[in-house]
């Protein structure tokens, strides 16, 4: 077996292991009469090591044997592999948000009425532990209902002074009239989409805005 | 495999068949008793054993000798009756049919000139014998394709770190307003009775739906829907909708509970 | 950024992601400033892919991306890293993927009117397990049955990028074609004469139980 071949299978054994490989396990893939001297495969690994020297990878002997791993210097990059991208919160849980803002205090069956559909816990949840919303008191009915309201958290993180400089309703319900072609994007359908993000820019909350 | 015929066994009758007693089993049949069961695994059922009996033979598939091939299929099932081997209800279905055809192709055909000509008996075995042959082949050809963990290896180095974040999704003000504009919009929609708008056509409706839908492979459901023409234009277009349903032109595909559901041309059907 | 930089992140990333990447995901890798062109990108990777070409391993575009692999020559060697063999499996499994590849979107009851046997729950539930196939929708009949897919695992798991990829399906021989005639021969004296036999591949019971 000459030495390229050696070389390419101990490179593919290496690579494909997924952890690293002595110098007895590498010679024992290959059969009696086609396995290298130890020598010989000391010195391909050393070629190897020298041919990844310009490359992404690097050979390195540890403590149970040879392995080939990510150069330090790129890791800046191959560490974004495994960065999750932010979720986006789902319409369900922006119409909630939007509702306790508006009507606050208000419990969550009033929300379910307005929206027609049940909320569900892990909105209420998710809206709780990023601090936006709070429990402000009871209401005084059968089974004594929480009552939601905005925090201050969610007026700094929204960049409002209070919950005054929320566009009033009137100006919301005309939103379409003022543009009739808007083409109302569903945020949870985006969400699948993935990639284009942001694909609607509703000018006209810009404009109330200013 | 050795073809042997052990002696001591033409005392006794190896099977009975047509209620006669079958002293030897089929030549072209003959499997060793022992090798039986492993056999009868060997077959993927009814379609694979007559595609067997063909095969052997080097018959023309688009001629089967029916009554030849009734005979040696059902002394194939007597002789694994016989073994007492479970027999898969299949097996015996197929054994009805062949002989249905067999009955057929002995009866004369009747030729009416107002009705069609009844065609070949064996037309639609054949059909089927073909159609799994295919897959059969396919299968073989599937299983010998490079894969993963037989073929090819993934490769998987090192990497320094593996540490993942979980930033928390960020909502703009204005995502916001519009989900309000929204939630208040569909609840004017639940509370107006009054219908202002013009009749639309299910029947236009039903060709923009079907327009839209055919361009693309899946389209999401709620995307078919304009909230802006109201209440009336979202009945038209689920009246529309529900019709290309019944028509069988569209397709509803819903893949979990609860899940987004999407609607597809059926023509697309056929592929991915 | 210059390209043998770009080639050696891309390299690191793809080595160690241990899944197909895509040209979009490897983009990601890249901050806005640094990000290369896609052009560039399919540039460097058909680079990689001749880099490739002498050594162990082996640069190819599957369903879901770029993946690099142990090229097939050397896999009688890799796989004695593993104790264990790759799983073999059943005719009846290999059958219903195939008619679920061809076929699809079909339901259980559709493979089994071709195979002409029922199909067992263990074969349609290996093929969920491994993710080769998955339910993407109900056939809208009595009792509602499961539609089977296959999965872009599938096709990365047989190296394809496409069902396209697929080797083509034997044709069917039509039988009104041949037989013309409805002249209703005996079959029996039919099989007497046997003349008329086509070239097939006469299928032994020895191959069958091996």
């Amino acid at each position: 077996m000459n030495t390229q071949k050696i070389s390419n299978i101990v490179e593919a054994a290496l690579l494909a292991a997924g952890k690293p490989l002595s110098l007895e396990r590498l010679l024992l893939l290959f059969a009696d009469d086609e396995q290298p001297h130890r020598q010989q495969l000391v010195e391909v690994l050393m070629q190897l090591q020298q041919h990844y020297q310009q490359r992404g990878v690097d050979l390195v002997e540890v403590s149970s044997g040879w392995r080939i791993q990510v150069r330090k210097e790129y890791s800046p990059w191959i560490s974004r592999l495994w960065d999750e991208k932010p979720a986006r919160y789902s319409r369900a849980l922006l119409e909630t948000l939007s509702l306790i803002a508006y009507r606050q205090p208000l419990t969550r069956g009033e929300i379910e009425d307005v929206r027609g559909v049940a909320v569900s816990t892990n909105i209420i949840k998710t809206l709780l532990e990023r601090d936006w919303v709070r429990v402000v008191g009871k209401r005084d009915v059968p089974g004594r209902p929480s009552l939601y309201a905005t925090t201050r958290e969610f007026l700094d993180y929204f960049g409002l002074r209070g919950l005054d400089d929320l566009p009033p309703l009137a100006k919301i319900r005309e939103f379409d009239v003022i543009n009739p072609e808007l083409d109302l994007p569903d945020p949870e359908m985006d969400q699948q989409a993935g990639a284009r993000q942001e694909t609607v820019q509703p000018q006209d909350a810009e404009q109330l805005l200013q | 495999m050795e073809q042997q015929t052990p002696r001591q066994q033409q005392e006794l009758p190896f099977a009975m068949v047509h209620g006669e007693p079958l002293l030897e089993p089929p030549k072209d049949l003959y499997i060793p008793p022992d090798a039986l069961e492993v056999f009868l695994e060997a077959f993927e059922g009814p379609l694979d054993l007559l595609l067997y009996l063909i095969r052997k033979q080097n018959l023309n598939i688009l001629d089967i000798p029916i009554a030849d091939i009734t005979r040696q299929y059902v002394d194939y099932i007597a002789l694994m009756e016989n073994m007492r081997l479970e027999l898969a209800a299949e097996y015996l279905v197929m054994a009805a049919m062949l002989a249905e055809i067999k009955s057929r192709m002995l009866l004369p055909r009747p030729r009416h000139e107002d009705e069609e000509e009844e065609g070949d008996p064996r037309a639609e075995l054949v059909r089927r014998l073909q159609e799994y042959e295919r897959f059969k082949q396919a299968a073989v050809d599937i299983d010998e394709l490079p894969r993963m963990e037989r073929d090819l290896h993934q490769v998987e180095v090192v990497a320094p770190h593996k540490q993942s974040e979980h930033p928390l999704p960020d909502v703009e003000l204005k995502d916001l307003l519009f989900a309000f504009h929204e939630v208040m919009r569909r609840a004017d929609l639940f509370s107006s009775h009054q219908i202002e708008r013009e009749v639309l056509s299910v029947r236009e409706r039903m060709s923009n739906v079907l327009a839209s839908v055919g361009s693309t492979g899946f389209t999401d459901f709620t995307e078919l829907f304009e909230m802006r023409e109201g209440r009336m234009g979202v009945v038209v277009t689920f009246m529309a909708i529900l019709e290309l349903i019944k028509e069988s032109l569209i397709e509803l595909v819903q893949i979990d509970a609860f899940g987004v559901i999407h609607v597809k041309a059926s023509s697309l059907a056929e592929n991915e």
